[in-house]
């Protein structure tokens, strides 16, 4: 196969840029998102919700080390049809459309402001600054089937799949450089775009604050089926070894026969 | 009316002891030698053990350090005749239903029992003057060794000597510590 | 060189401390009075926090010129923040002006109604002017509200247990239970509770807490070992249990009593702890 | 009192439980998570600069997440598990993240020193 001769200018010009550019912008996202983001106000009552569901669902799950008094306790407080806390405690279902609340909308415009703008805005940057370059090969054969996602931008039939086009090269660059921003900016940054990219496809329905009415119907129907077994009946036994009694229960059962 | 008497050693491990938990309520017991009580009415309490700094309220602990201490004593010639408690509360110098309990119980077994309270308002680093109270029926009086227990425990906790204190708690957490202080009954005969 | 790395340390030590929520304000307050002081410049935006650090442990220790020094250099940084705020509410609960420092905090809470340390301060304030039975109550309302707060049940339980109503303090504990079940800590103190609050049937209920935090710490907890020792004897003493019920209870009880003196022989090196086998002897009964 | 939440786990070959200090299983996996990335891109520059190509390139890679396993194991001793829950998944976890990292890698400085 002819070997393709880059000129070195583009490497200089087009190759080398690409990367920093898009290292930079990337830590230049996650300062700017800490700057405009403002500290999320949680309600009281949306608070207390929580942590109620919180603690029935430590009931459920770590009930078994209570004695049984305090379980069912905390079950009647819970459960019970008359005063139970599931019962009793009446939320309104949550208004379904975001745009009434203010602060949700300027919430979603910041949000806006950082992901989808830059992203847009960069994008057809580069696109159209180093559109049409022939940037690198990569050192290992690809298929045809690489063509399209390796040489965006350029039309040429005959090239070798190995050899990348700038376009692409920067979406290389978006989608490898996240867990260097890991390790340059610490975990739960801002600047990875990928991961912000998948949260904007699920949409503005994940964000939703979720309607407690629904969760305590869920909590108070599980905790409803949960039932009491003490995990703690044979603590001595299991902290002795078998030995204990099961030497009895052999015996009873020489008994029987 | 009789007179109580606190040895330099006892004073100390008594005020250290408040020190190095200024945060939370201390107590401890105290004890005398036991042929010095023959047919007197005065009590010099020879040693102080600290016992505890953490929930003082709950009982099987207590249990354990006295039957511990009960038989150290009888051993080494000793008695148990005082307990002391510093109170959480900066103010406050009453005993709470803790000390009561833990003097019936004492009382129960060794006859007479002396409660001694620290003030906490007269612990400072120069201890001008005794910071113990007692709280007992005949309202006893206190008396210190000599001149010199209030300069020593000025010393000790200008040293710093509190953090070498074992205590009854310390002791379970870590069974090596011994909450007889070996060591820090070397640094007060030291600072003597 | 050298004076650059001990600060580095001392920075080192106070993060770890803040992370352990450790309260070693006299070792806080000297380190920042032979070290720190002159070079917190160096320290980059962790100056704040140790700023914020150095403060409530010098009003720990009542050193109200170190903590105005700091609190002037934060108000300087965060003029309207809401945690400098709260500090300075803390000096002057240090300086026992309790109603100002109340106003303060409830005039925080009117911005934000959920700031759980606030809420708690207010609590403490209570506590420290002596009113148990109205920082119960208002600990209560709280844990109302926040219902997954372990530090505030911890704080409940203790409260309790000083107005020696154990029933309430081992439902406390309880729900620390739920939230750690594997922590040997918190089940050697709701048995301690349990214990304390005495008859048969708790007494039993202690003795199987034990064993879980015996378990639990792998045989390390003196005060888990004791305890079961000390439930079993009970139980093996009391005229309630049957022949059976004794015989286990023994056992236990001398398996307990083997742990623990196998603990003081390892610990005092081969030579024979006599207190210990004569208490032992003691509480290992008929 | 409590330094963190535990998490339980039954060790399926003795039946009995194994206590997890959560806290301090998630910040091992993030500084491994750190060695990961790191050894990542300097296996990915130093394949590229010396011009492996193909199959070599790859190998090196798996050479590069072995022999940081080993000094993994190395560091953590004898007593590994007290501070990992499995050695295998030490060596298999965040595969292929890394190896996003290295190819970019890799591709940069194969692309910088021997296409022009």
């Amino acid at each position: 196969m002819a070997e393709l001769l880059l000129d070195p200018d583009i490497r200089i010009w087009v190759f080398l840029p690409i990367v920093v550019l898009t290292f930079l912008i990337g830590i230049v996202r996650h300062y700017l998102s800490i700057l405009i983001s403002s500290p999320k106000k949680i309600e009281l009552q949306q608070m207390q919700d929580s942590q109620a569901l919180i603690r029935a669902r430590l009931l459920r799950e770590n009930g078994k080390y209570l004695p049984q008094q305090g379980f069912a306790m905390r079950k009647h407080f819970f459960n019970n049809e008359d005063v139970g806390f599931f019962k009793t405690q009446k939320r309104a279902p949550v208004a379904q459309n975001p745009m009434t609340d203010p602060n949700m909308m300027t919430e979603m415009l910041k949000g806006n402001l950082t992901n989808v703008l830059p992203m847009i805005l960069i994008g057809g940057w580069i696109n159209w600054t180093f559109s049409g370059f022939v940037t690198t090969k990569v050192p290992f054969p690809l298929t045809l089937r690489f063509k399209p996602m390796l040489q965006r931008g350029i039309e040429l039939l005959s090239l070798d799949a190995a050899w990348v086009s700038s376009a692409s090269w920067y979406f290389l660059n978006v989608f490898g450089l996240r867990s260097i921003y890991a390790l340059v900016l610490g975990e739960n940054n801002a600047a990875d775009q990928a991961r912000l990219m998948a949260e904007q496809m699920q949409g503005p329905a994940a964000a939703m604050p979720q309607d407690p009415k629904a969760a305590f119907k869920a909590e108070w129907e599980a905790l409803e089926v949960c039932e009491h077994r003490w995990a703690l009946r044979h603590a001595e036994t299991e902290l002795l070894g078998p030995g204990l009694t099961q030497g009895e229960t052999i015996y009873h059962q020489n008994m029987v026969s | 009316m009789s007179e109580v008497e606190f040895s330099t050693r006892a004073y100390c491990k008594v005020i250290l002891h408040a020190a190095k938990y200024p945060h939370e309520a201390v107590n401890g017991i105290l004890v005398s030698k036991a042929k010095d009580l023959e047919g007197s009415n005065d009590v010099v309490f020879v040693d102080a053990i600290p016992l505890f700094h953490m929930a003082l309220g709950l009982t099987p602990m207590t249990e354990v350090a006295l039957e511990q201490i009960e038989s150290y004593c009888s051993s080494n010639g000793l008695k148990i005749t005082g307990y002391y408690q510093a109170n959480e509360h900066y103010k406050n110098t009453n005993p709470n239903f803790v000390a009561n309990r833990i003097c019936e119980k004492i009382s129960e077994r060794f006859g007479q029992v002396h409660l001694a309270m620290v003030d906490n308002r007269r612990l400072s680093l120069d201890m001008a003057s005794s910071a113990i109270v007692m709280k007992n029926r005949d309202k006893a009086s206190v008396a210190l060794e000599s001149d010199s227990t209030c300069v020593a425990a000025s010393c000790l906790l200008q040293n710093r000597a509190y953090r070498l204190l074992v205590d009854f708690d310390n002791h379970l957490d870590n069974v090596s510590a011994d909450w007889r202080n070996p060591e820090l009954n070397q640094e007060i005969d030291a600072v003597l | 060189m050298r004076s650059c790395t001990s600060d580095r340390y001392v920075a080192e030590r106070y993060r770890r401390w803040r992370e352990d929520n450790s309260r070693n304000s006299d070792l806080i307050v000297q380190l920042w009075e032979e070290v720190l002081c002159a070079k917190v410049d160096k320290l980059g935006d962790e100056k704040w926090m140790v700023l914020e650090q150095v403060a409530v442990a010098a009003l720990d220790l009542h050193k109200m010129t170190v903590a105005e020094d700091c609190l002037v250099m934060l108000s300087k940084q965060f003029p309207g923040s809401q945690r400098v705020r709260k500090l300075k509410a803390l000096r002057l609960e240090a300086l026992e002006r309790y109603e100002d420092a109340n106003d303060v905090y409830d005039a925080i809470l009117r911005k934000d109604e959920t700031n759980t340390v606030v809420r708690k301060r207010k609590i403490a304030i209570l506590k420290s002017l002596g009113k148990t039975s109205e920082a119960i109550r208002e600990l209560v309302e709280y844990l109302k509200k926040f219902m997954s707060d372990t530090e505030a049940w911890m704080e409940l339980s203790d409260l309790y247990i000083s107005e020696q109503d154990y029933a309430k303090a081992a439902y406390c504990m309880e729900e620390l239970l739920l939230h750690n079940p594997h922590h040997h800590l918190y089940f050697q103190k709701y048995a301690d509770i349990k214990y304390t609050q005495g008859g048969f049937d708790n007494v039993e209920v202690a003795r199987s807490y034990y064993s879980r935090a015996v378990k639990l710490s792998s045989a390390n907890n003196m005060r888990a070992l004791y305890g079961l020792l000390l439930c079993c004897s009970q139980i093996a003493n009391s005229p309630k249990a049957q022949a059976q019920k004794k015989k286990e209870n023994t056992k236990i009880g001398q398996w307990a009593a083997q742990c623990i003196s196998d603990k003081y022989r390892e610990a005092s090196g081969s030579e024979d702890n006599q207190p210990v086998e004569q208490l032992l002897g003691a509480l290992t009964l008929s | 009192m409590a330094s963190g939440k535990v998490r339980a786990k039954v060790d399926k070959a003795s039946g009995d439980t194994v206590m997890y200090n959560d806290v301090a299983v998630r910040s091992n996996s993030a500084v491994i998570e750190y060695c990961r990335t790191s050894m990542a891109a300097l296996g990915g520059s130093t394949a590229g600069i010396l011009g492996f190509t193909g199959l070599y390139g790859f190998l090196f890679f798996l050479l590069c997440n072995v022999t940081l396993w080993l000094l993994l194991l190395l560091k953590a001793g004898i007593s590994w598990n007290r501070f990992f829950v499995s050695r295998r998944s030490l060596l298999t976890s965040g595969l292929f993240s890394g190896m996003f990292t290295y190819v970019l890698f890799w591709v940069f400085l194969f692309g910088m020193v021997h296409v022009y």
